[in-house]
Parts: structure tokens; C-alpha cells; sequence
């Protein structure tokens, strides 16, 4: 029999982790629901599909200071930060997190996103309806996969399940109040697998269909900003009155300049970088890199955030419908 | 990384007296880029500027901040300076110390903090400087002189001898101006006509000049060395080339009209010339009141009633046949490489004054009218009489400042000649009748100037004229006599005086038109309207404006020599820019990066100058700048959205890098 | 009527007069609409048009200004296209104009459609495009009373200090993606002044008034060319009510200038031009 | 607020007119308050709209641009365009909580030395009874805590 924690209980859990740790959790901001600093429990809100923004910008903020230097003396970086919770993030953006890993997590290390994530501990919330968008488990992942957090919560009747994943987990679980769960773990309806997806793309199929496709996108960087993965970024130095700043933000595949290098651009059409950003999300990625999965998760935030719903399941399915033309 | 030397200036105690000028010194030395620092009792003066040019050689320097007076003042010294050390001239930028702080802020921490930051603001600036260089363009080495009184004939004159060709444009049908119509001259008291009417003569018959009376400035485009004119010539009916101007017409023609030359105190006839020493000597026929040319209009507007007669007696008196009914006014298109104004002045209209019967009374005459009464081509034959009656004036009553020095009027300046043209008019009323007793109301006796002091005593000593100080109050009509009441504040007792004649000295006040003229040509004028010069002290007969000069009564109240010597001073500033074969252009215009133009023109629309041309590459239309035609005014640069315009001197990096300096 | 855009299609395909048609498809909620690109016949009978079709899709027309090419437009759409016209972006016998008729449109976003007409489609005074090559449907008779901006001055109900921390509130959340510039007609700068570096006038630092600067920047280079369309909001992933910016202007520059952007496409925008009397309340100090 | 409260203004001011009126009050010895730094440009039509909310953007309480009056201008055109644009922005700023008593556009004449001292005079008595302005939220850079 699972482990439950009552929905009063989690209450009282989350006011001894605020002591601690600067926990990060769904808050509804406007009309809907981001992933923000809370100060009491109450302020979290937990009737959502998923964010609009993915949790990524708590480990990778869309800008931050990479150094300073006044003078001579160079300012340290990092700075200490408090220990993180991150509460009720789902497991598509676990995932993400873990593919971000991949890059800025491994030799060599991002010196920042490693600090966060050492401090971080997250607490998963599996999914209990996927919503229209969901494809995580055409990417290889599912509503209640708990591969990825540290503390796994299922929400039933009279409270969460919990599962806890790894000693981290444990540790911040210590102070919890748990029971035995009455209520049999419930059963996640699981949104359905997208065919296609392992197949490579057919060669000659590429120019036309990416073009056509590319058409319709207005480059702007919506997709990779609410991207759970994505982790492109763009420098630049500030010099005022002499004190010199390095300064990092997020930038998008499908911006103008992508890449530009002394002036020469590697993608230089929309086409080109349409196809780039999709041969870096799907299948053709491992080919290259060796990762052995997709760096799209399946979280469909794209495809609801998209204005012209450039839709990457459409381009999933596609990829093995269509034939050489 | 620029190396930038910043020099702040003391002036003296101008900018030290308040700036903590070691203070500035200190934080400069903190300012990034900033190489040198180091600081002149007068960086304008020989050993400030060799000090300057030396340290930028010993450091190596590549960009000057001279924290000194306005930019305007100096800049182009300083440019020199900087030029002369071997670096390029506008690799300088000057922080305006004194005019914008020192000088307007008192002695205090904020005034050396504001100091600190215009040179931190300039040093930014300069940081984003590049060299920048002039282009060559030719000139045209022909003078435009606008208006032929006194200044302007004596600037054509002195332009001509220097072998230059001089276009001369007056809008009356003569030249001479307001120094024909006077009398005498004080102080001399030699006469006029006499002196002015060999120079009308030198002009008409120079073969540098083309004369065109009757005419106006209309449109003016163009740049220093490359003027358009316009110039509207009016239709005189008569054609010139023929008329031997044996005066027949004018002697013979029935209607008569109030003369403006004689300030409407005598008449002329409707074809005529203004008065006897007219240049060109030769008739144009006044249309408003021909009797012809009105019936040509009431037959052409188709009127009812009875029809003026159609005289034509000139026509038909005329022995070549001169008379041009045909004649139409014309727009005479000229290229000119540089323009000198001399449009003059005309009296102040004293009907204003209520207490001094606002033009009721016919005896209350002005000192232009007097001139014409005593003159002996006036309307009266030199015989000075009363217009009501023609008695000869005994008494005779003089109030000064009438529309000078006086804010009632608007007119706060002293007009200057007009104590000297009383002392005259006493002397010269006393020669025409000795019983004639003189009383001049005066508020000061400004008589600075050469044999002027002199020539006021003896208007009191042998003149015997009677100064009395104070205004006068009111004015009004006893019988054949005028009442005057003033009050005299040296004895602090009021005064009445029973005068036969009394003559407001009228002070000086812009042509008619002046500032519509200064727009058409772009240059500037004060709320008076009198065109403003330069520098006040410096550049007295200059404008900011390349290529268009100053000169007489335009620019404020001036006496015949004053308007003399500054005509000589216009053709002289005029003679040595046409002493150059091409013109050094200012490189600070706008420059289009055809990489960023996306072609939508809307620089082209708003250029006020038409400097925008289009250029078509082999993808696209893109805008190109006329850098002859470019002012640098910058607007095309703050309108286009793609910011793909950039000013040089003013660039948008340059501006924001002065806006960031204010902020640390 | 979707019958005649399709007719016109084909025509238009078939006989070689243009090489591409754009207009909208059913998106892949099944619900909503999106672009099309129609290069072959066959696609043609994807063509739809309904209120679902909010796209101004006028912007896609700056990618292919070589080929001749139709394109469906409303009527707001087209006046966006008289705008482009006017700056030169276009050759007008390149462009074959397809104008609907339209009665307004529905707020819509990805799997989700409005009941409602959009808010500018309630006060709008033109549901007959300005410009066009051929009319699909029949012109619609112009309702009073004309637009309002009663949004507008409810905000500016609010004090200036109050305007300030909302607007501070609204750019905290925005993270630079220039959807609202990319999908706008009216931004079509080779290098956008936002992201241009010498001068640098917005810095990559995401702070509320750098945020600013940029919507500023936006909404005033809009300034006398805005249609209000509101795409720019439509495509905001955090729902910042851009148009409340380009409304205001519009708003002054109607009241200022009694110019509206792309009624057609002759008249001079407002800031190129200028009226010598006039006062605009700029100059009044006395001592 | 504070007594010692100091509003700081920007000032474009045309080469022409206004810079040469400024120069003109210092010639004549006329004082005026020391919280203005005039930056020196050709025209009032040089003044991209931008750098006014520039300078507000970095903190600026008023912002001061000056021409030549209407018909006067050196290019015979620019302020009228100036004043259009900047009739426009006054409203935009104002709608972003920069009230308009803080971007005044006046027309100043190169012998207006006079007017100058009193405008900026009446300008920084106008800020100091305003007080600090409205920011837009955080002044402080908030990128180093991570957020956005």
C-alpha cells in the first residue's frame, strides 16, 4: 500500500520547507497559472493542465549577469543562492530538466544552472487528464512517469500519494506526515502515442515540406522561449563608466541572426532554421548526438503557444506519412 | 580604446570663479578613455592653445574635450587646434562651462557637480567621435545686395571694384533710400543728396552692377557659394532700354498723387520718378493710379457705370515710344554665391501717441517731414512752413523718444540718431529764420560719437535752442497755436508752451517685411524685428547662415557712417569668401546605411531640403543623401524607424552616450 | 461565399496570374483558423473563411514582394496593406487583392473560440475593405455610432502613478519574444532598432523599463500607421494588452491630426506632415 | 518629500535658437537653477521621440526640448515636425504614468536669454513640487535572483 499525504497535512509540510528553501510553485498570475516564489501555501494553485512558461527559467532565467568587473577586481559568480523546491512540477518538465542537463550539466559545466540545480529538489505532480496538447508519452514519457523528480505526488480523494524517488527526496519528506492510503492509486488516462516519431525523415522529402512550412512561421521566439528544452542563448557585454558586465539571455533558432558568425549565417532562410529547430527536437537529434532520445518532451506548450499553430505533432506524424515528393 | 585628453579652461575667473576647476581636473582623471587631464588660465589664448596642441602630441592623443565657453563661441578655433596637432578636427567635443554653468549658476558644490557632469557627458560623446572630412564644392562668384540705400549701394560698390559681379535689388523705383530724403547730415551738416547722389550715379553706370528697382526677393534656395533667387520685378510700363528719361511724361502726366518720397507732404504724378536725382533716372508708371491702366482693369472686371477716361498722354507725348502697356511683372531667376541685406529702416508711425494728438494735428509733424520741409528740393522749395496754414513757424517744439525707449510702444531700444537730427533741425531752423526759437524736450542727450557733443552744445550756444528734460504730456489746439504741456524734472516744475510747430523725433524701426524676408532666407531676427547678426561683437555683419551678410539699419538703429562702414565690412567678408576658388563643405550631414533602409522614404517626404534622392540596387530601392544639398538638420535621421540614417556629429550612439553620462 | 474565394483561387492559379494565394485553413484544434499557403489547385479546397479567421495575414505578403500574389483580406487587413502600399513595400499590380465582407471576427487562441465579436470588431465603422481586386460578398452597410475608445479612457481614469506600476506589471512578464513585432504588417525593418547594437537603444536585461523601452519603441514607430488590427495582443504568450498602446495613439493621432492609418493609401502619415497654425498644446509657457 | 529633493532635467536644445538663448543667458549673467544638462543638437527635430523616454527610462525627472519658435526654425521646417511628434509622445508618456508637467517642448529664440533663465526656472519649481516621479516598477536589476 502507497504512502499518502492529506491535503491539510501538505499544508503544513510546505510552511516547514518555506523555512529552508525558497520553494518556486504554481501561482495563478492574471489569467493563468506560472511557476513563482511563494511565501505561503495558499498562494499555490493547483487546478492546471501545465504553466504557460516551463519551470526551466528557475534553473536558466531568461537573462542573467554572467560577471561584472569594475576596474580590475572581478566580482564572484556564482553568488550563493538558497536551497530550491520546486513543487508540483510535472513530469514532462522533469524531463526537460534532464535534457538540459545533457548540456549545461555535463563537462563542460554551466557553472550557474549547476549551482541551481544542485540546490534544487523537485517535487513532482502527475498529471491526472492530459490536456488536448499532451503528447509526453509519444516522446517517451507518461502522466505519472516519476523517473525524473526527487518526491512524486498523485493527487487522490483524500490526499497525494507519495512516492519518494531518491535520498533527496527522502530527506525533505522527513517532515511530513504520512499514512496509509485507504484509496487504490487512481488510474491516469494517458494521451495517445503519435505514430511516426521513430522513424527518420525521408531525405528528399525535406526542402519543399520545410519551406511550405516555414511559410506560415513568423520567426518570432515564442516556441523555443516556452520550451521546456530549449537553452540557446545570446551575450553581450555592458560597459558603463567603465564597469563591464557579461550579460546572458535566451535566444530562439528562429531568430534572424541565428547563429551568425562574423557576419555569415549559417540558416540563412526561415526554412533552414524551421528545419534546424525540428531536426533538433525529434529523432534525427540521437542521430547526431548520441543522446538516445528526443529533446521535445511532449509537454505541447508550442502547440497551444504557437499564433500561426505551427503544430510539432502534425510535423511528427508528417515526417512519416509523407513521401518523397 | 580611445585616448582622450580632457583641457578645462579657467577664463580667468569666468569659469574658475565658480567651477572648482582641481575638482573637475580630479574627476575627470576617473572618466573612462580618459588619458590626460590638464587645465589653462585661457585655453583660447596663443599659449593655451600650444599647450593643448602639445599635449595631444606628447600623449598620443585621439579625441580633445576642452571644457571651456559655448561651443559656439569657440569651437572653430579649437577645431584649428586640434587640426594642427596632426589630428582630425572633429575628434573634439567642448563642454560649455561657462555659458551653461559657471556664468548662470552661483558659487557652490552643485555648480562644480554640474561642471563634472557636462565634461563626463562630453567625454562620452567624444568617445563615439570618428574623423570626419569636409568636401569641396564650387561657388558662384556673383553678390546679391538687397536694398539700395546707403549700406547696400556703398556694399554693391565696394563688391564691383573688387571685380565681382553684383546683382542690386530695390523695391522702390529708385535707389538712394531714406538718406535721399534727408536734408543735411549732422554732424557736418554737408548735404546729402550731395554726397550720396555721385555713389547712386556709380552704381547705375558700373558695368559690375545690374541694377533691378521695382523688384523683390521672392524665393531663395540653395547653399553658400550656390544661391537660387528669385526676384519679382514689378511691371513698370515703361521700358527702360528705350526711355531716354527726357521727363516729359512725368511733367505732363494730369494725375496726381501724394508722393511717398516727400512722406505724402507734397505730390507726384502717376507715371514719375520718386524725386529730381532718381537712379535709374527713368519713369515707371505707378498702375493703382494711372487713369489708364484703372480703365483697362474696369473694362476687364466688365464694371457698370461711367468709364475713366483713357488718358495714354504719355503714350502719346513719349518721343521713342517707351510706353509698354503690355509690360507685365516678371520672376527674374539669379545664381549667386553669397548675399548681403542692407533693407533698412523706416520711421516709427507716431500716430500711437494719443497726447501728441495721434496724427490729428496737421502741425505735429515728424523729423522725416521737417527734413522735407527744409529741404530745397521739397515740397516747399526749402521754405519751412506750417502745413495747416503755411505761416512760418516761430516757436517750435521738439519731443524726443517718440516709439524709442519706450515699452508703452514695445520699442525699448534707443533709435540713437534721433538726438543728433534734433540738434540739426535746431541749428538748420535757426539758419532759415533767425526769430525761429527752438525747445526740445529731451529724457538724455546721447551724443556719443565723433564732433557729436560738439554739434549738441552748439545747437544750445549758437542755435540757442532751449533743452528741457522731461516728456511731454499732452498736446492740443489753441486757435492757430499748439499747447504744449510738459514738465521740465531738472526744475520739477511743469512747463506750457505756445508753439507754432511742433516735430516728434521718430526713432528707427525695421522695413516693412523684414522678417518674411528673413524666413525666405533663413536667417534670424529679434522680436523687434531687426535681423540679428552673428556674434553682436565679432561677427557684427555676418549671420549664421554661410553666405548671407549684414549691413546699416537692418540689424538696429545705425547713423550714416555706422551704415557705411558696415556695408564696406559685408563686401569685404563677401570679397574674401569669393577669394576662394571652392568651398570647403561642413561634413556634419546625414549618411543612409543602405543595409538597414528598407525604402520606405519617409525621409524624402519630410526633408525639407529635397537632399533625399533614391538609389536602386540590384535587390532594391534605397535611399541615398545629397550631402551639397544636406543641412544636417537631423530630421529624416529621428524619423526613420529603422534607424538606418545616421547624423554625423549627432548620431544617435553619440546622443545616448551624452544621455548615459547623467546617470552613474 | 468561401465558394467564391475558392472559384477565385482557381482562377487565379490556373490562369498563371499569380503563383501563390494566401488565405486560411481549419487549424489542427479542428476549431480555429490559421494561414495557407495555396500553391497547387488541389490545396485550394482547404481555402475556409469565418470569424474564426482573425490573422491579419497582410505581414506574409513583406516575404514575397517579387511574385505576384493574392491574398484574402478583411477589411482591416486591407487597410494594413494600403499602409505598406503607401510606404513603398509594395507594387500594387503585384499584389491581387481578395477583400471580404466581413462582420467582425471571434477571440480565439489555440483550441479555444470566443462567443463574442472581438472588442475592436464591435466598434468597427468599416466591414468593406478600402481596397480590393474582387469582393467576396456584398458590401455591408456601415453601422453609427463610429468607434469609440471607451477602453482608452477608462485607463486613463486610473493615476498616473497607478499607470505606471500597471504598466510595470505587465512588462515584468514579458520575455522578449517579438511575436507582437514579427506578426505586426507594420514592422518590417531590415534590422529591428530593438536588437541593434550600435547604438544599443534596449539592452537584453529583462527588467521591467528596458521592457518598456522596447513596447514604447513599438508602439511609437505604430504611431499614425497602426490599423488595430491587435494581433500583437492576439499572440502575446503572457497576455500584456499591447493594443491598449496603439489604441492610445490612434486615439491622439484622430484627435490631433483627424488622420486614421490606411483608409488610403495617398494621404500623408500624420508625422510626415504638419500644419504651420497648428498649436497641439506644445509651446504655451508664459511667464 | 524631501527638502533637498533635486529633480534632474535633460534639455535638447537647437544649435540655432535655444542653445544660442541659453548662451545668451549666460552672457547676460541671468541665473537659473543648476538641475538642467543641455545636450546640443542641429534641430528640436533631431530629438528622436526615443530619447526623451530614454531619459526617463534612466531616471531623468524632466525632460526639456527646445527650438526656434514656429517659422523661425534654421531648416524652416523642423520644429513644426518636432512639434507634432512630440504632441504625440506627451500623450504616450502620460499614458504610461509620466505625467506631461514632466516633457515640456518651448520655444526659445536666440535672444531670448531672458525667457530661457524663467522657463527653466518655472520648469524645476514645476518637478520640485511634483517630487520624485513615477518608475516603472524595479529600478534595481533584478537578472542575477533569476527571475525574469
Amino acid at each position: 500500500m502507497a504512502r499518502i499525504i492529506a491535503k491539510k497535512d501538505l499544508a503544513s509540510w510546505l510552511e516547514e520547507l518555506l523555512k529552508e528553501h525558497t520553494v518556486i510553485a504554481p501561482t495563478s498570475v492574471g489569467e493563468f497559472t506560472l511557476f513563482r516564489p511563494i511565501i505561503t501555501p495558499e498562494e499555490i494553485a493547483l487546478d492546471f493542465d501545465n504553466t504557460v512558461l516551463s519551470p526551466k527559467e528557475w534553473f536558466f532565467p531568461r537573462a542573467e549577469s554572467l560577471f561584472t568587473r569594475d576596474g580590475g577586481a572581478e566580482e564572484p559568480v556564482p553568488q550563493p543562492i538558497d536551497k530550491l523546491v520546486i513543487f508540483g512540477i510535472r513530469p514532462c518538465d522533469a524531463k526537460g530538466l534532464t535534457v538540459l542537463d545533457k548540456t549545461l550539466y555535463s563537462t563542460p559545466f554551466d557553472a550557474l544552472y549547476t549551482q541551481r540545480r544542485n540546490q534544487a529538489t523537485l517535487i513532482g505532480l502527475a498529471c491526472s487528464k492530459p490536456g488536448p496538447q499532451c503528447f509526453c508519452t509519444t516522446m517517451g514519457s507518461a502522466p505519472d512517469d516519476a523517473s525524473n523528480v526527487d518526491i512524486m505526488l498523485t493527487e487522490v480523494d483524500d490526499g497525494y500519494i507519495v512516492e519518494t524517488v531518491t535520498e533527496k527526496g527522502k530527506a525533505l519528506i522527513a517532515g511530513a506526515l504520512l499514512s496509509e492510503s485507504k484509496s487504490p492509486p487512481p488510474q491516469v488516462a494517458s494521451p495517445a502515442v503519435i505514430e511516426g516519431i521513430t522513424e527518420e525523415m525521408p531525405e528528399s522529402a525535406r526542402e519543399r515540406y520545410w519551406s511550405r512550412l516555414a511559410d506560415r512561421c513568423l520567426h518570432c521566439h515564442i516556441c523555443a522561449f516556452v520550451c521546456p528544452t530549449c537553452y540557446c542563448t545570446q551575450d553581450r557585454q555592458y560597459d558603463s563608466q567603465g564597469r563591464v558586465e557579461q550579460l546572458r539571455c535566451w535566444y530562439s533558432c528562429q531568430g534572424q541572426g541565428f547563429t551568425r558568425i562574423g557576419g555569415y549565417t549559417p540558416n540563412p532562410t526561415k526554412t533552414d532554421r524551421m528545419r534546424h529547430r525540428f531536426y533538433h527536437k525529434l529523432p534525427h537529434f540521437p542521430d547526431t548526438q548520441g543522446s538516445g532520445y528526443a529533446t521535445c518532451v511532449g509537454c505541447g506548450r508550442c502547440v497551444t503557444a504557437c499564433p500561426v499553430n505551427i503544430d510539432i505533432r502534425e510535423v511528427i506524424a508528417d515526417t512519416k506519412q509523407r513521401q518523397p515528393v | 580604446m580611445a585616448r582622450i585628453g580632457v583641457f578645462i579652461c579657467h577664463c580667468g575667473t569666468n569659469i574658475a570663479g565658480t567651477v572648482n576647476i582641481a575638482e573637475v581636473l580630479e574627476a575627470a582623471k576617473q572618466m573612462p578613455n580618459v588619458a590626460f587631464v590638464d587645465d589653462n588660465k585661457y585655453s583660447c589664448s596663443e599659449p593655451g592653445q600650444a599647450s593643448i596642441r602639445d599635449a595631444i602630441v606628447a600623449n598620443r592623443l585621439d579625441r580633445v574635450v576642452i571644457g571651456s565657453c559655448s561651443p559656439r563661441m569657440h569651437e572653430n578655433t579649437f577645431r584649428r587646434t586640434v587640426a594642427s596637432a596632426g589630428l582630425n578636427p572633429y575628434l573634439l567635443e567642448i563642454a560649455n562651462l561657462r555659458e551653461h554653468c559657471s556664468w548662470v549658476h552661483g558659487d557652490g558644490k552643485e555648480t562644480t557637480d554640474k561642471a563634472i557632469e557636462l565634461v563626463r557627458k562630453a567625454v562620452n560623446k567624444a568617445t563615439h567621435y570618428e574623423a570626419l572630412f569636409p568636401k569641396q564644392i564650387g561657388l558662384t562668384k556673383r553678390a546679391l545686395v538687397i536694398g539700395g540705400g546707403i549700406a547696400g549701394i556703398q556694399a554693391a560698390l565696394d563688391i564691383a571694384n573688387s571685380g565681382y559681379e553684383v546683382v542690386l535689388v530695390e523695391r522702390e523705383p529708385s535707389i538712394g533710400g531714406r538718406m535721399a530724403q534727408l536734408d543735411k547730415t549732422f554732424p557736418t551738416l554737408d548735404c546729402s543728396a550731395c554726397i550720396l547722389a555721385p555713389k547712386m550715379v556709380d552704381v547705375g553706370q558700373h558695368p559690375n552692377i545690374t541694377l533691378l528697382t521695382y523688384s523683390e526677393v521672392q524665393k531663395v534656395t540653395g547653399y553658400v557659394g550656390n544661391f537660387e533667387v528669385e526676384i519679382l520685378q514689378k511691371a513698370k510700363k515703361v521700358d527702360h532700354k528705350t526711355c531716354t528719361g527726357c521727363g516729359t511724361c512725368w511733367q505732363k502726366c494730369p494725375e496726381k498723387v501724394p508722393s511717398e518720397f516727400e512722406v505724402e507732404m507734397g505730390e507726384r504724378t502717376a507715371i514719375y520718378i520718386p524725386f529730381a536725382q532718381a537712379v535709374p533716372p527713368k519713369p515707371v508708371i505707378d498702375v493703382d493710379n494711372c487713369r489708364y491702366t484703372k480703365y483697362l482693369r474696369f473694362v476687364e472686371e466688365g464694371k457698370e457705370g461711367k468709364k475713366p477716361p483713357q488718358c495714354r498722354i504719355c503714350e502719346r507725348l513719349c518721343p521713342t515710344g517707351a510706353i509698354d502697356w503690355e509690360q507685365q511683372d516678371q520672376v527674374i531667376t539669379e545664381r549667386v554665391g553669397a548675399i548681403v541685406v542692407a533693407i533698412g529702416y523706416q520711421t516709427f508711425d507716431p500716430s500711437a501717441y494719443g497726447e501728441y494728438g495721434g496724427g490729428r494735428y496737421p502741425d505735429v509733424v515728424t523729423g522725416l517731414e521737417l527734413e522735407r520741409l527744409m529741404c530745397a528740393s521739397g515740397p516747399t522749395e526749402g521754405e519751412v512752413v506750417r502745413p495747416s496754414d503755411g505761416a512760418h513757424p516761430k516757436t517750435v517744439v521738439f519731443a524726443s523718444c517718440v516709439g524709442s525707449r519706450d515699452d508703452r510702444m514695445g520699442r525699448s531700444y534707443c533709435s540713437k540718431v534721433c538726438c543728433m537730427y534734433m540738434a540739426k533741425h535746431a541749428i538748420m531752423l535757426k539758419e532759415h529764420d533767425p526769430e525761429v526759437q527752438c525747445y526740445i524736450f529731451y529724457i538724455d542727450i546721447r551724443a556719443g560719437g565723433k564732433d557729436f557733443e560738439e554739434f549738441a552744445r552748439r545747437a544750445q550756444e549758437e542755435a540757442g535752442a532751449i533743452y528741457l528734460r522731461g516728456r511731454i504730456s499732452k498736446i492740443y489746439e489753441d486757435g492757430k497755436k499748439l499747447i504744449v504741456c510738459g514738465e521740465d524734472s531738472l526744475m520739477g516744475r511743469p512747463v506750457e508752451i505756445a508753439a507754432d510747430l511742433v516735430v516728434l523725433a521718430t526713432g528707427m524701426v525695421p522695413s516693412d517685411g523684414a522678417a518674411e524676408l528673413a524666413r525666405t532666407l533663413n536667417i534670424s531676427y529679434d522680436s523687434n524685428n531687426f535681423l540679428i547678426e552673428a556674434h553682436v561683437k565679432l561677427r557684427p555683419v555676418e549671420t549664421q547662415t554661410d553666405g548671407i551678410f549684414l549691413a546699416g539699419a537692418c540689424i538696429g538703429p545705425r547713423d550714416i557712417p555706422e551704415s557705411v562702414a558696415q556695408g564696406s565690412a559685408a563686401a569685404a567678408k563677401l570679397a574674401t569668401l569669393f577669394s576662394q576658388d571652392t568651398l570647403i563643405t561642413d561634413p556634419l550631414t546625414a549618411v543612409v546605411d543602405a543595409a538597414w533602409c528598407v525604402g520606405c522614404f519617409l525621409c524624402q517626404e519630410v526633408c525639407p531640403f529635397n537632399a533625399i534622392d533614391s538609389l536602386v540596387t540590384d535587390t532594391r530601392t534605397v535611399a541615398v543623401v545629397n550631402e551639397g544639398l544636406c543641412k544636417g538638420c537631423g530630421l529624416c535621421v529621428a524619423d526613420c524607424r529603422g534607424g538606418a540614417i545616421k547624423l554625423r556629429g549627432f548620431s544617435d550612439q553619440q546622443l545616448l552616450a551624452e544621455v548615459s553620462a547623467l546617470w552613474r | 461565399m468561401i465558394q467564391q474565394i475558392k472559384d477565385k483561387a482557381k482562377e487565379l492559379l490556373d490562369s498563371g496570374a499569380v503563383s501563390c494565394v494566401i488565405g486560411y485553413e481549419r487549424a489542427s484544434d479542428g476549431l480555429t483558423a490559421r494561414p495557407l499557403f495555396v500553391y497547387e489547385t488541389e490545396d485550394v479546397e482547404k481555402l475556409i473563411f469565418d470569424e474564426t479567421c482573425t490573422h491579419n495575414l497582410v505581414k506574409y505578403l513583406l516575404n514575397i514582394k517579387d511574385k505576384p500574389t493574392a491574398i484574402v483580406v478583411k477589411p482591416c487587413d486591407a487597410r494594413a496593406l494600403n499602409v505598406l502600399l503607401g510606404e513603398k513595400q509594395h507594387q500594387r499590380e503585384k499584389v491581387n487583392i481578395i477583400g471580404e465582407a466581413c462582420p467582425g471576427v471571434v477571440e480565439t487562441s489555440w483550441n479555444k473560440k470566443g462567443d463574442d465579436l472581438e472588442a475592436r470588431c464591435q466598434v468597427c465603422t468599416q466591414h468593406t475593405p478600402p481596397i480590393y481586386d474582387f469582393l467576396v460578398g456584398e458590401p455591408i452597410e456601415e453601422p453609427s455610432p463610429p468607434s469609440t475608445f471607451s477602453d482608452v479612457a477608462d485607463f486613463e481614469g486610473k493615476s498616473a502613478a497607478e499607470r505606471a506600476s500597471f504598466w510595470a506589471e505587465q512588462f515584468e512578464r514579458c520575455i522578449r519574444c517579438y511575436a507582437c513585432r514579427n506578426v505586426c504588417p507594420g514592422c518590417y525593418c531590415t534590422e529591428c532598432q530593438v536588437e541593434q547594437v550600435n547604438p544599443e537603444w534596449v539592452s537584453i536585461r529583462l527588467t521591467p523599463e528596458e521592457n518598456l523601452m522596447w513596447h514604447v519603441m513599438r508602439a511609437f514607430h505604430l504611431a499614425g500607421r497602426c490599423i488595430g488590427c491587435k494581433e500583437c495582443e492576439r499572440v502575446c504568450p503572457v497576455n500584456i494588452p499591447l493594443s491598449l498602446l496603439n489604441r492610445k495613439l490612434q486615439q491622439e493621432v484622430l484627435a490631433l491630426f483627424d488622420f486614421q492609418a490606411g483608409i488610403d493609401e495617398d494621404t500623408p502619415a500624420p508625422l510626415a506632415t504638419f500644419k504651420k497654425d497648428e498649436k497641439l498644446g506644445i509651446g504655451e509657457w508664459h511667464e | 518629500m524631501a527638502i533637498d529633493y533635486q529633480p534632474k532635467i535633460v534639455g535638447f536644445m537647437c544649435n540655432w535658437c535655444s542653445y544660442a538663448g541659453a548662451d545668451m543667458a549666460g552672457t547676460s549673467r541671468m541665473t537659473y537653477p543648476p538641475n538642467i544638462r543641455v545636450i546640443r543638437v542641429p534641430c528640436s527635430a533631431r530629438v528622436d521621440a526615443l530619447f526623451i523616454v530614454k531619459c526617463f527610462q534612466q531616471g531623468a525627472d524632466g525632460v526639456l526640448v527646445s527650438g526656434c519658435h514656429p517659422g523661425d526654425c534654421h531648416y524652416s521646417e523642423g520644429n513644426y515636425h518636432a512639434r507634432r511628434r512630440f504632441a504625440l509622445l506627451r500623450e504616450l508618456l502620460d499614458f504610461l504614468g509620466i505625467e506631461k508637467e514632466r516633457f515640456w517642448v518651448e520655444w526659445v529664440s536666440a535672444s531670448e536669454g531672458k525667457r530661457f533663465s524663467r522657463l527653466v526656472s518655472a520648469f524645476t519649481d514645476e518637478l520640485s513640487r511634483m517630487g520624485p516621479r513615477n518608475t516603472w516598477g524595479n529600478q534595481v536589476d533584478t537578472t542575477d535572483q533569476g527571475q525574469g
